[in-house]
């Protein structure tokens, strides 16, 4: 018997895998596909202070093995997130983590506040990649001392366990990962997308209107699984891992890297069932690798 | 609770330039099929499904009738693929055209632009069986692009414009379609230069239109696929909203 | 008539597609394919110092869409490559480019002094994705005053246009190539790879011998694109673009985005025709899209 | 010039556990081929190719065949392929086992683990016609493994050894083989745990082993295959100095 269950700060689920934040809205469409309380977990769309519309369309664009996504945070706004979809989601029996966006430090204290009046939440992922308005749109998540302030500000204030969500755009991940780390962060989720463009040959501009977009899926996994190599050495923090899983074999590949539980976005939308299908698949690689439980595999990697 | 369904090929065929109508076996999909809805089509390799509206089904076949052209790398597969094939598919996604408060003997007219004229196809026979009489205007770029043009007529009156007069009238279908004519309503289904113009044209008449826009996951989850409407809520979601909204509702 | 020639500092090509660094070794391989003047350049594998033994193996893995490497800069040491492998490359009517690479500032130096010598050579590529030894291993190609420094001193010495090659594993890539454009490069190639890792499911290790490697391939190319769009309207140096060039579709995208020229690396061991392919095919592309010449195309993506 | 070649697979067949032969069709490859080469595989959606040696030739009928096990996706992808498909190879790449010094009547060993028999087979049948004889030695994982047997038996005395002892002796192939026999030289491929093996069991005999490392280009251009050797140059690239070298030359 295969032991999937996995215990993080706030998160105490019976297998680790999650889908990941903006990649299943608030569950609604997917609980049409198959019952959510097969999930370890449920990472929510990010929440900001007020309804936010988004970008113009097109917001999407296919590339090798993976997309581009612009969506803009298009969002009803926290106090309409808490007041109908946690309610929602808050039927089956599955943690919720509710993803925080800002453009502002204000605003993220804002969400977490409001958050804080919800007795369905498990945890807030703190999504830094957004840029600062304050300060001439710097993005949090690329800037260890804003990333650093946001976190401790937030955390000054949440009821519930904050886990950063790292951005791979930069060049030094372990340094950030620290930086949230000293901030109080009780967790880290990682890889957010890499900023992409492609550009549409017959109208010769960026093919996303706001030109440049997030890359996601398969093509980015070996630079997700390089970094949470990295970070899950350099910090004592639980890791939440993610980056173009699609099966049950790119699962253990992240909890080897250092993953304590993992996240899958884009597969969604290939296929609406990959989340249950892989934690159906997860015991039997497990076992076929030699593991009988999942917190046995996380790390094996790492030198000895 | 919805599925991914496996669209089974029996026939792919080539009945204009660039246009493939496939015909594809599935019971479930055939029987719960709407005009206007869509069907979300997995190909190997890519990351993304394909949205493709459905042209007819024959329910006692079973089947679901596919007509798309061919603009890349995604549509070149899908026309490249031998008969028996299993597509994975999800659908029939979206709000077809509202039909119900329509009455027998109504009129209606339908505009019809490239390869926005299939879905129009199965709402033309499917008001047919309801005793609702269909005039069309379709409109293509050209001779060599026309399809469908005698399954439409058997339907009702038709008009083929074509934007090099190689066939037709020459123009665009708004050169044809009149303010007012007998018609109680209108359906539009184009790109969205025509639908813009359409819209426009009729503004005075009641009118749905149908949209296209580069899609996630196709059900409502990702938030790719949205138009601004009047509403305070404003964008909507084509892939779950739509793609089908009335003409009063959305600004193009 | 389509005008696929191309002006840069140093390099007057026929058209505007090399093989990139390292995927090409010093052409006699290929030279047995096809006839290398069908080349618009030729940029060949790293020159050090002294020869390099390179890493242990395994040296390559595959990814979705792409491939990692770690082949540790394997090399016979810059004066060998002068005397053996440049008069090879001399036969042909094609210019040759030098890749650079050093572990110290001096040993940049010492190899761009013996490139020198030969007559041969029309411009350098210096590769700064190198760790630094003297600054605890930190890649002078991540850190603006190293590189600007670096850049500098080869500047200096070398009688020939010096490229300077960007490495992508970076927060700021614009910050990057004002810092070298000060120090007086002549142009920029980008992107080089972005640091992965892949881990042997079975073995429970990193899969590459060196543990991380470098992400190439069709995977990259978005990266690349928002890179080269970033840059070109930064700095008013000329740009060798590459990452995942596969097509001659590929190429134009590279063009539109800002790209002078373009190099093409991993495609050519799939393919080891793909240069001359694409080169073939640019023609029909461009007329396709509306273009008379090469140059036309460059930076018409850019917002007017 | 070198050139991509097309191989027209005419046959595919399961020999054993996870084993697959394939008979593909080029005159090129078959007539240039020496046993030890290989050719390299282009495969559908992978950036990589895939080594596979040669395991026989029969110019008259223009054809190569390739042996191999499925290890991954690109072996499972290839084992599925249809008969008829058209692979895309560079090739014969490499230098095969030397055997010019040889001469009539000469008595040769050969040592074969798993997927390194193939390779053998070729230079079997090779040595053979050249009137040289052949002892062989063949190791297997167990029983369902083994392939090849009665086809090396036609060539010359053949021993299989299988390391669960499901089939022939128990063990490995360095428990068989013996430091000093009648033969003059003898030709290793196998995994690397058994040629280091074999090349310490018979240090005393001129011998020549063949590799596998995971590769770029395939053809000496990347620099991604390399064996450490004993010259100062060191490093030698087994795409393009190999696969085979002295068992003298290399450090293992
Ligand atoms: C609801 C809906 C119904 C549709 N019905 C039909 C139909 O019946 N017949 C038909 O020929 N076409 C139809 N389309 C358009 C069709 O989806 C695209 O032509 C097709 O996705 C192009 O894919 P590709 O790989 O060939 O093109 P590529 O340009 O290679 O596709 C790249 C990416 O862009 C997306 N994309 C490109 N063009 C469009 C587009 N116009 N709309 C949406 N996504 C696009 C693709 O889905 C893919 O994700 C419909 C689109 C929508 C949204
Ligand atoms: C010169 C040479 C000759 C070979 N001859 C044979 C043969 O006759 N029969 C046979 O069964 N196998 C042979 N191999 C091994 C064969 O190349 C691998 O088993 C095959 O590439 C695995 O591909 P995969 O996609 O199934 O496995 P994956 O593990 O999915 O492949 C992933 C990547 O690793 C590479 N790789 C994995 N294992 C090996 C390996 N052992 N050697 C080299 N590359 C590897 C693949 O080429 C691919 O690039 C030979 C290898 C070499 C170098
Ligand atoms: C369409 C789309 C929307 C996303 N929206 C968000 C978001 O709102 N907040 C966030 O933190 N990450 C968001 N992400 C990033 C994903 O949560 C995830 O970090 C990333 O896509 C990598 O995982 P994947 O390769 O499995 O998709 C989004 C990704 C996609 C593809
Ligand atoms: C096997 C391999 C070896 C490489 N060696 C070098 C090198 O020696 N010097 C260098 O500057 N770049 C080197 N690169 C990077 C390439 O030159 C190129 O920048 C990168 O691969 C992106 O282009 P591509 O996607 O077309 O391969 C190497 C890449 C590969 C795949
Ligand atoms: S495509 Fe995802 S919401 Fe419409
Ligand atoms: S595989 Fe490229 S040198 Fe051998």
């Amino acid at each position: 018997m295969i032991d999937l269950s996995v215990d993080l700060p706030g998160l105490s689920m019976k297998n680790p895998v999650m889908p990941a934040s903006g990649c299943f809205s608030f569950g609604r469409e997917y609980s049409e596909f198959y019952n959510l309380n097969k999930l370890g977990a449920v990472i929510m769309k990010a929440a900001t202070g007020n309804e936010r519309q988004g970008n113009p369309t097109p917001r999407v664009a296919e590339t090798a093995s993976g997309m581009l996504n612009a969506i803009g945070l298009q969002n009803p706004g926290v106090e309409k997130i808490v007041e109908t979809e946690v309610p929602f989601l808050a039927q089956y029996a599955v943690p919720i983590i509710a993803n925080v966006a800002g453009s502002t430090i204000e605003e993220y204290e804002k969400v977490a506040t409001v958050l804080n009046k919800s007795a369905n939440i498990a945890a807030i992922e703190l999504n830094i990649s957004c840029p600062n308005v304050k300060e001439g749109g710097i993005q949090f998540g690329t800037n260890p001392s804003m990333a650093k302030e946001v976190t401790r500000r937030v955390k000054a204030i949440s009821r519930f366990p904050v886990y950063v969500k790292l951005s791979p755009n930069v060049t030094n991940i372990v340094e950030m990962a620290k930086a949230i780390e000293e901030a109080g962060a009780d967790g880290i989720t990682m890889i957010n997308t890499l900023t992409g463009m492609k550009i549409d040959l017959a109208t010769k501009q960026p093919l996303i209107a706001n030109k440049t977009g997030g890359l996601s899926g398969a093509a980015v996994q070996p630079i997700a699984i390089r970094m949470i190599y990295e970070v899950s050495q350099a910090v004592s923090l639980p890791i939440i891992g993610m980056g173009g899983i699609e099966t049950a074999e790119d699962v253990l590949e992240f909890l080897l890297a250092g993953a304590d539980a993992v996240a899958i976005g884009t597969a969604n939308f290939n296929n609406p069932l990959v989340c249950p299908e892989v934690i159906a698949d997860l015991p039997e690689v497990l076992k076929q690798y030699g593991f009988s439980s999942v917190k046995e595999a996380v790390g094996k990697a790492h030198s000895v | 609770m919805k599925k991914k369904e496996k669209l089974k090929l029996i026939s792919s065929e080539k009945l204009a330039k660039d246009t493939v109508e496939l015909v594809l076996r599935n019971d479930y999909i055939s029987r719960q099929a709407e005009p206007g809805q869509f069907v979300h089509l997995a190909l190997a390799h890519h990351t993304l499904r394909r949205p493709i509206s459905i042209a007819e089904t024959d329910q006692t076949a079973g089947t679901v009738t596919l007509l798309f052209k061919i603009v890349g790398e995604g549509t070149r597969l899908l026309a490249s693929l031998p008969v028996g094939t299993e597509i994975d598919a999800l659908g029939p996604n979206g709000n077809g055209f509202p039909i119900s408060k329509l009455k027998t003997g109504d009129s209606v007219l339908l505009v019809g632009g490239g390869v926005g004229v299939p879905p129009l196809y199965f709402l033309a026979s499917a008001l047919k069986k309801q005793g609702i009489s269909v005039q069309s205007v379709l409109g293509f770029q050209e001779k060599a692009a026309v399809f469908y043009e005698a399954a439409f007529q058997e339907l009702g009156e038709t008009q083929i414009v074509t934007n090099d007069g190689s066939y037709g009238h020459q123009g665009f279908v708004t050169d044809v379609i009149k303010e007012n004519d007998s018609t109680v309503c209108y359906y539009s289904c184009g790109p969205l230069p025509m639908l813009a113009a359409v819209q426009k044209k009729l503004k005075h008449k009641q009118g749905y239109l149908s949209f296209e826009e580069r899609m996630g996951c196709g059900i409502g989850a990702c938030y790719a696929c949205v138009i601004p409407t009047k509403e305070e809520t404003s964008y909507k979601k084509i892939c779950q909203d739509g793609p089908v909204f009335a003409a009063s509702e959305v600004i193009l």
